[in-house]
């Protein structure tokens, strides 16, 4: 059995599922980082999908591969303006954010299927896409033995993703913009003291995140599915916030979180293809993922510690 | 005691009240903008549910699980946690029910109640393994729950699989007669719809769920505990014993409602290839019900009203039943921003007070 | 005076809260360079007009001039503009930015896209220089010390070029090391040529520092007096509406048997090294013994273990001959020992329970409020009922919850909880933390009053005055041990300071029992 | 909007214009997987429509309706009951019990179902022998492989699905013992993401056919084969239910293992219209033409191997070989 070419499979599949993953984090992560909490990353996810779906659609007769570029950055503008009534109802009006992130991954789901319904003359899915991302190898590096495969041979969406982990990372701990972002989800008050608009700091925040929570569903429907239905998001959005909170709030922590997502998602099969299923029932291997996180938290993460003011609203008049 | 009087207090009522009524105006744009007639789509919904007493009585079928999963939310939220895990609790509530009523030959009187005990404590169980994650690890109940929501999934469908389904079928054998919970003279007197005992109990659960919380001991605890741990810490209280508590309870309620779901309506359980989504519609139950057991109860009519309509709706009004989503959405971002909705209630008060004069 | 340029003048402002005029038509007129006090009672409505100064709030009614300019200070970013800097009474600090962060946070430099860090830290290092406030620039706010970050609050007002300062309260936290500090910092200040007004209870700080004093009482400007005209007494009197008698008159007082001995304890703190080394004291009946001590040398941990909240690595902790070493912080508490904690938003109390539910919170499951696991409301009730009557706690009702009580009367509901659990001792953290002159005479006569009931008191405080005032013997913390025990009576605050800061191990006293 | 019930028979009849004997009306309710979902819901109601057209039925005497959860096929089959339609149809395996419930207490009304035995007078049971069809695309791979591997992607784990495995892996073998035929079950039918995932971990392990029996999750299986094909890979698929060759074209599409649901639906219905309907299980394999490789196979599949799989075919409708199905 050739063990590299296993392990190569197996990482490149890994990328290809934490893809979305690491977009919708990193999407938690400036939402939450500015003392926004962001459950609705479900909802912002499924209507990035929809949104990249029915637009490259639209544009793939006569952009053909440019169509889900189309998708993929009318899916970013489409996920922050879903993401605005959040940060009304957190912001302005103060609402509970969890309430209001729940309100939203209602919306999402029954919108986007609504929608798809009208448009696809009353199919619950869009229709497969004729053109979608295609992998990328970057020439000369893909042609390394195993190594090629498993990293140079992507869709341009996970390189994206990879560039937006460090972007992200350079940002929130390296710009004016990210010191003013962390500190208005530490100590709002302290922010507003020194002159930060507390408010529209946390309107931007929450707008950036819906805007790559969507990227991150937009790379489901562009890159794996090339379809668009109820269930291309399926729960995504919640191992993304899981990922966040394992990740503890820190761009590379949740980087890591998602590959580790996506190798529990990627061993389901391969473990099948070597019949390990004769020893293991199959349903054991699909809760692997999900036990694995759980022992996982339980053993080495433990206590993670959140942005001081997260959930709670900010009031100029309160003390 | 004036909690509970501050329920009924006007803006409580008023600002739910009026946020359904922006919900639904909220789905009838949408519909004009897809172009269906809204009024035409309500009324279909509305004759859905009360049109037949056949499917009046489906209705109450479908409120019921809503209300021990909007319980099961609800009551961890009282106590300072968000349990997402309903779902999961749930789903094991149906193994465990499903075990006890396939495996025992009981008198009815022992039988049935001692499904929905396993049910519950199953649920229980299930719920408790994230608040033990919680208290002795810290780790995030949120996380725990939804990753417990998967493992319930597969779980289920390997004890059924392993055990309970015979060679070359999809659903378990069914559970005894003497473990059914169906009510038969109701259920004819609904034209066979599946009405079951497990109604009454989802109202004897939020009555539970009110005296636990607010009249016992530990309710004061778990309440304390939710509120803030560090005081009731420094009080003597065991804080990591009532996280434990608290997800049990909540999961005991979730539990009871897979139980009787198996029990009185399905009799046997099949594979699974997706969640049932009562766990997570028992999330925006228990917020649109404002964590309290009496809203909860309101919330799931509402919710089981509109979601059972629904297929009214899209059948003759060829509206799909996905709108509805949208307007249970409304429904609950108007109650979340209430701030919003006492915009659109001021005219109406300040019309009330002139009005008076 | 009138040759002196008014810098702030606020005209006839008002301020109304929900049910309280918080500011009412006060008018408020401060000089160049002067340090001008603003005294009253907890809730008079300082902070709220020093809020409105600095654009965190809007007043309802009335006008500030600025520089004899009317001014609209609709946002702290205006008052920054304006020159307007404000130390709060809760120190406005993001806990996990370094000190440098915190400081130029809003205006950071830049170099780039980045946030220059070097020149940033080079600037602190400046104004640290240029006022004679330490700080490290690298260090966490998490780590220092609450003088210190006290420090980096000042440096921020400076490094925004504020030249009106507002202190708010800012000595409540300090020991009287940094208060001295303190004092020297706004001398320097105000010769630098900047303006201070400053918030205090402390009066013996107005006569020290203050050319100017406002006081007001109950939103209002009850009068506005030059220092060098007025005295402590007069001040008090203006203060509260009535006599108040600084000296704790108390008997002489008459110990009996041992209530509390620790024998060689030794703790753990948060930072993982030991907070308590073999540290050992005894506190009798009859008697208030008072720990004296700077902050962060082990009293936080002593008191948590004693109570239960922290588990010992070794020793023994006897209450009344029983070890209750290391037991629950249930069971520690029903062998008599009741505790008012320090921070009474975290530990004592649950804000968002009614005040008659907080009465309970460590006696609800005793037999007279809870029957067969069902709680007794009507018992709850009566009970708080009582409490709320006997110590005057002012609450619109049983059934308010405790958030909507000002300080003063929180902390009074929490000694009335303690002191009616009837406990053999009584351990007192901070007690009059933030609190007004009159609460604090309430306060101290209440622990008095356990004493002379033949209670152990083992009083905890930041406050020397505190200390020697109330105890009857003072041990000395220092690093985690008793460096030393004194008679109150016959001590001195320069004798205590040197023991305090480690100087030298006193006669008499200490671990040798 | 079509209403049902608003609408009285007779009258429909001469709406419709032509002189039909019975104007009847023909419901169905879909699983889960709702109406279009690339596979037998969707093969049900073409054929639905179908039926409509060739009886020049008016356009509301067939309609649909989806289930949300298992809670609703039971309120959704009654629905149509209690209306009065002549023909309710239950859409697959999960919806047996469901039927058999509904059929019991409204013993006056007709049922039918799809890929499920429902013992009931009144009710029509509608399987199909996919052992049979699948032990032909099983001799097709065989035949075409050049790695020696082939794979199998089932959905979930269930008697159906089983059956296409089993079938396939017996065509497999019957042509070549020596084949190594993978399988990977993914736990789902509509996750296309898994399915991709799945094609491709065993394209990577030198597999080079692969037949799915897996819904939507298959179309990740398709789309997986048509990025490796971009990439000159020489990869192909075998499709399910439908001839997927329509929607996912001829270039990775080796053939498909076609099972006519809608053709069931039209008969049963047919007879029911001709006063003919029977309740009883009927199973259609390859005699009854239920079951069987596309017509499109002829495209890329040469001329040798359909004779083979003609010959295999003879064989077992005339009972020669018995095809395993459990
Ligand atoms: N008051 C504010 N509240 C929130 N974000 C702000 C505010 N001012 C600026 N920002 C954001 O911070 C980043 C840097 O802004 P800008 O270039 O104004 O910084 P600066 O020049 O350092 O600030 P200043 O002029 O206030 O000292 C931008 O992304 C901007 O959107
Ligand atoms: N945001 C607010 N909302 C409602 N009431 C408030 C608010 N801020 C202050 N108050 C009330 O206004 C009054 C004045 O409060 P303020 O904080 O100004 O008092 P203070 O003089 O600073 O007291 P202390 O010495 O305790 O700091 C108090 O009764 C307080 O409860
Ligand atoms: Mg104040
Ligand atoms: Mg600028």
């Amino acid at each position: 059995m050739d063990w590299g070419l296993i392990l190569s499979n197996l990482v490149h599949d890994t990328i290809v599922f934490s893809t979305a993953l690491i977009f919708a984090s990193l999407g938690g992560l400036y939402s939450e980082r500015s003392g926004v909490v962001n459950i609705a990353l479900e909802g912002m996810m499924i209507i990035g999908a929809f949104t990249g779906a029915v637009m490259t659609y639209a544009f793939q007769d006569s952009l053909g591969a440019w169509a889900p570029w189309v998708g993929f950055i009318a899916a970013g503008i489409a996920g922050s303006i879903f993401a605005l009534p959040h940060a009304v109802a957190s912001v302005t009006f103060k609402a509970d954010q969890t309430v209001s992130g729940v309100a939203l991954n209602f919306l999402a789901a029954g919108l986007s299927i609504y929608l798809t319904k009208i448009i696809f003359d009353g199919a619950g899915q869009t229709t497969t896409l004729s053109t979608v991302f295609n992998k990328f190898s970057i020439p000369g590096l893909s042609e390394i033995p195993y190594i090629g495969h498993a990293i140079f041979e992507a869709y341009p969406t996970s390189y994206l993703a990879f560039i937006a982990v460090f972007v992200t990372w350079y940002v929130v701990f390296k710009t004016p913009f990210g010191l003013r972002l962390r500190s208005v989800g530490e100590h709002p008050r302290a922010a507003d003291t020194v002159g930060i608009n507390v408010k529209r700091m946390r309107y931007t925040a929450v707008m950036i995140s819906g805007m790559l929570a969507a990227l991150g569903g937009a790379t489901i429907s562009l890159t794996t599915t090339s379809n668009f239905s109820h269930n291309t998001v399926s729960g995504q959005g919640f191992i993304a916030i899981a990922a966040l909170i394992f990740g503890k709030w820190h761009p590379a922590g949740a980087m890591g979180a998602a590959l580790f997502f996506g190798v529990a998602q990627a061993i389901k099969s391969l473990v099948q293809i070597f019949g390990l299923t004769n020893y293991i029932p199959t349903e054991f291997i699909f809760m692997l993922p999900y036990v694995l996180t759980i022992l996982v938290m339980a053993g080495l993460v433990g206590r993670s510690s959140a942005p001081a003011a997260l959930g709670k609203p900010y009031d100029t008049g309160s003390r | 005691m004036n909690r509970v009087i501050a329920v009924f207090t006007k803006e409580s009522f008023l600002v739910p009240a009026v946020a359904i009524i922006l919900g639904l105006l909220t789905g009838a744009i949408a519909m004009l903008a897809g172009g269906f007639n809204p009024v035409d789509a309500y009324m279909a919904l509305i004759k859905k549910v009360f049109g037949s007493a056949y499917n009046f009585g489906e209705t109450i079928r479908q409120i019921t699980p809503l209300i021990f999963t909007g319980l099961a939310v609800a009551f961890a939220f009282r106590t300072g946690l968000f349990n997402i895990g309903a779902e999961g609790q749930f789903i094991v509530g149906m193994i465990a029910s499903t075990v006890v009523g396939v495996s025992f030959d009981l008198p009815a009187i022992i039988h049935a109640p001692l499904a929905i005990l396993a049910g519950a404590v199953a649920g229980g169980l299930w719920g408790a393994i994230a608040g033990y994650l919680k208290a002795a690890r810290g780790v995030n109940e949120v996380i725990t729950s939804i990753m417990l929501n998967w493992v319930a999934l597969y779980l289920a469908n390997w004890v059924m699989n392993a055990f309970f389904i015979p060679a070359g079928k999809q659903t378990s054998e069914e559970v005894k007669d003497s473990a059914i919970i169906t009510i038969g003279w109701l259920a004819e007197m609904f034209d066979n719809a599946r009405l079951h005992w497990g109604t009454l109990i989802a109202v004897l659960a939020a009555i539970f769920f009110y005296i636990l919380l607010w009249k016992t001991k530990s309710g004061f605890e778990l309440r304390s505990v939710g509120l803030n741990p560090h005081a009731s810490e420094y009080a003597g209280m065991n804080v990591n014993r009532n996280i434990v508590k608290a997800m049990f309870f909540g999961g005991m309620f979730a539990g009871i409602g897979g139980a009787t779901e198996i029990l009185g309506v399905f009799h046997y359980q099949a594979i699974m290839t997706q969640h049932t989504g009562y766990g997570f519609d028992g999330i925006a139950v228990a917020l649109i019900g404002g964590n309290t057991p009496f809203g909860v109860i309101l919330a799931a009519i509402l919710f089981g009203v509109l979601t059972f309509g629904a297929s009214g709706m899209q059948f003759s009004a060829g509206v799909p039943f996905e709108l509805i989503r949208v307007v249970i959405a409304s429904v609950i971002f108007f109650v979340a921003a209430h701030g919003i909705v006492k915009i659109f209630v001021k005219p109406i008060l300040k019309k009330k007070k002139e009005g008076g004069n | 005076m009138n040759s002196v340029k008014k810098v702030v003048e606020m005209r006839g402002i008002t301020k109304r809260f929900p049910g309280i005029i918080a500011n009412d038509s006060i008018t408020l007129s401060v000089g160049k360079g002067e340090i001008h006090a603003l005294l009253g009672e907890n809730g008079a409505g300082k902070s709220t007009l020093m809020n409105i100064l600095f654009g965190l709030y809007q007043p309802d009614e009335g006008e500030i001039l600025i520089n004899e300019k009317v001014v609209e200070i609709t946002t702290p970013r205006i008052a920054n503009e304006l020159g307007i800097g404000m130390v709060h009474q809760h120190f406005m600090l993001v806990e996990t930015f370094t000190v440098t962060e915190n400081i130029v946070l809003g205006n950071e430099p830049k170099n780039g896209l980045k946030i220059d860090i070097q020149s940033a830290e080079k600037a602190v290092e400046k104004l640290s220089n240029q006022y004679g406030l330490k700080v490290d620039p690298r260090a966490k706010i998490q780590d220092i010390s609450v003088g210190m970050q006290q420090r980096v609050e000042i440096l921020k007002t400076l490094y925004r070029g504020a030249d009106i300062l507002i202190f708010d309260e800012p000595t409540a936290v300090l020991t009287p090391q940094e208060i001295h500090e303190l004092i020297e910092i706004m001398h320097n200040l105000v010769k630098e040529g900047k303006t201070i007004i400053l918030i205090t209870h402390k009066l013996k700080e107005i006569m020290a520092v203050c050319d100017a004093v406002t006081i007001i009482r109950r939103g209002k400007v009850i009068d506005s007096v030059l220092v060098k005209d007025t005295n402590p007494d007069d001040l008090a009197a203006k203060m509260v509406g009535r006599e108040v008698n600084f000296r704790v008159d108390k008997s002489e007082a008459r110990p009996k048997e041992t209530i509390l001995a620790v024998e060689k304890l030794t703790a753990m703190g948060n930072r993982g090294v030991n907070a308590l080394n073999n540290l050992s004291l005894e506190v009798r009946a009859g008697e208030i013994l008072g720990i004296a001590g700077v902050d962060g040398n082990g009293q936080s941990e002593l008191i948590e273990v004693l109570t239960g909240l922290r588990k010992a690595t070794n020793g023994r902790v006897l209450l009344n001959g029983k070890e209750i070493t290391n037991q629950s912080p249930r069971n520690i508490s029903e062998s008599g020992l009741s505790h008012i904690p320090e921070d009474r938003h975290k530990r004592g109390l649950v804000l968002d329970f009614t005040m008659s539910e907080n009465m309970v919170l460590e006696t609800y499951f005793h037999p007279t409020f809870c029957k067969n696991g069902f709680l007794d409301y009507g018992a709850i009730d009566k009970h708080a009922a009582k409490l709320i009557e006997e110590f005057d706690v002012r609450t619109p009702s049983i059934y308010t919850p405790a958030r909507a009580l000002s300080g003063g009367n929180q902390q009074k509901a929490i000694i009335a909880r303690e002191v009616d659990k009837n406990p053999d001792l009584l351990i007192a953290a901070q007690p009059t933390r933030g609190l007004d002159v009159g609460a604090i005479e309430f306060i101290h006569r209440r622990l008095i009053d356990q004493r002379d009931q033949g209670k152990a008191v083992l009083l905890l405080s930041l406050e020397l005055d505190e200390v020697i005032n109330v105890s009857d013997r003072i041990a000395v913390i220092y690093e985690g041990v008793i460096v030393g025990i004194v008679d109150a009576k016959s001590t001195t605050e320069q004798e205590l300071g040197l023991m305090m800061s480690g100087g030298k191990v006193m006669q008499g006293g200490g671990n040798d029992e | 909007g079509s209403k049902p019930e608003a609408q009285p028979q007779g009258q429909t009849g001469s709406n419709g214009g032509a002189p039909a004997a019975k104007a009847i009306k023909v419901g169905m309710v879909t699983d889960v997987g709702g109406v279009n979902d690339n596979s037998f819901n969707q093969s049900a109601w073409e054929g639905l429509q179908k039926l409509q057209t060739d009886l020049n039925l008016p356009k509301e005497n067939v309609n649909y309706l989806q289930s949300k959860s298992d809670a609703d096929y039971v309120p959704n089959l009654t629905q149509f009951v209690k209306d009065g339609w002549d023909l309710t149809w239950g859409i697959g395996f999960l919806m047996g019990d469901h039927l058999k419930k509904v059929a019991d207490e409204n013993k006056n009304a007709k049922l039918a179902i799809i890929d499920a035995e429902v013992d009931a007078p009144n009710v029509a049971s509608v399987l199909f022998k996919e052992h049979e069809g699948s032990f032909l695309a099983g001799v097709v791979a065989a035949k075409m492989t050049k790695t020696k591997k082939v794979g199998f992607v089932g959905g979930v784990d269930i008697p159906v699905i089983k059956r296409f495995d089993l079938g396939f892996e017996a065509g497999v073998k019957a042509v070549d013992p020596s084949i190594q035929v993978i399988k990977v079950y993914t736990g789902a039918f509509d996750k296309p993401d898994m399915g991709k995932s799945t094609a491709s971990s065993m394209y990577g392990q030198g597999v080079d056919i692969i037949f799915h029996a897996s819904g939507g999750t298959g179309d990740g299986v398709f789309n997986e084969a048509k990025d490796r094909k971009a990439k000159g890979e020489n990869v192909w698929v075998i499709g399910v239910d439908k001839d997927q060759s329509l929607t996912f074209g001829d270039e990775i599409t080796l053939t498909s293992m076609v099972k006519r649901v809608d053709e069931a639906v039209i008969r049963v219905a047919k007879d029911l219209s001709e006063g003919k309907f029977q309740g009883g299980v009927q199973w259609l394999g390859l005699a009854e033409n239920g079951v069987g490789l596309a017509d499109t196979s002829t495209k890329n599949v040469p001329e040798d191997v359909l004779k083979l799989v003609e010959e295999y075919k003879q064989k077992i409708v005339k009972g020669e070989i018995t095809v395993p199905d459990k």
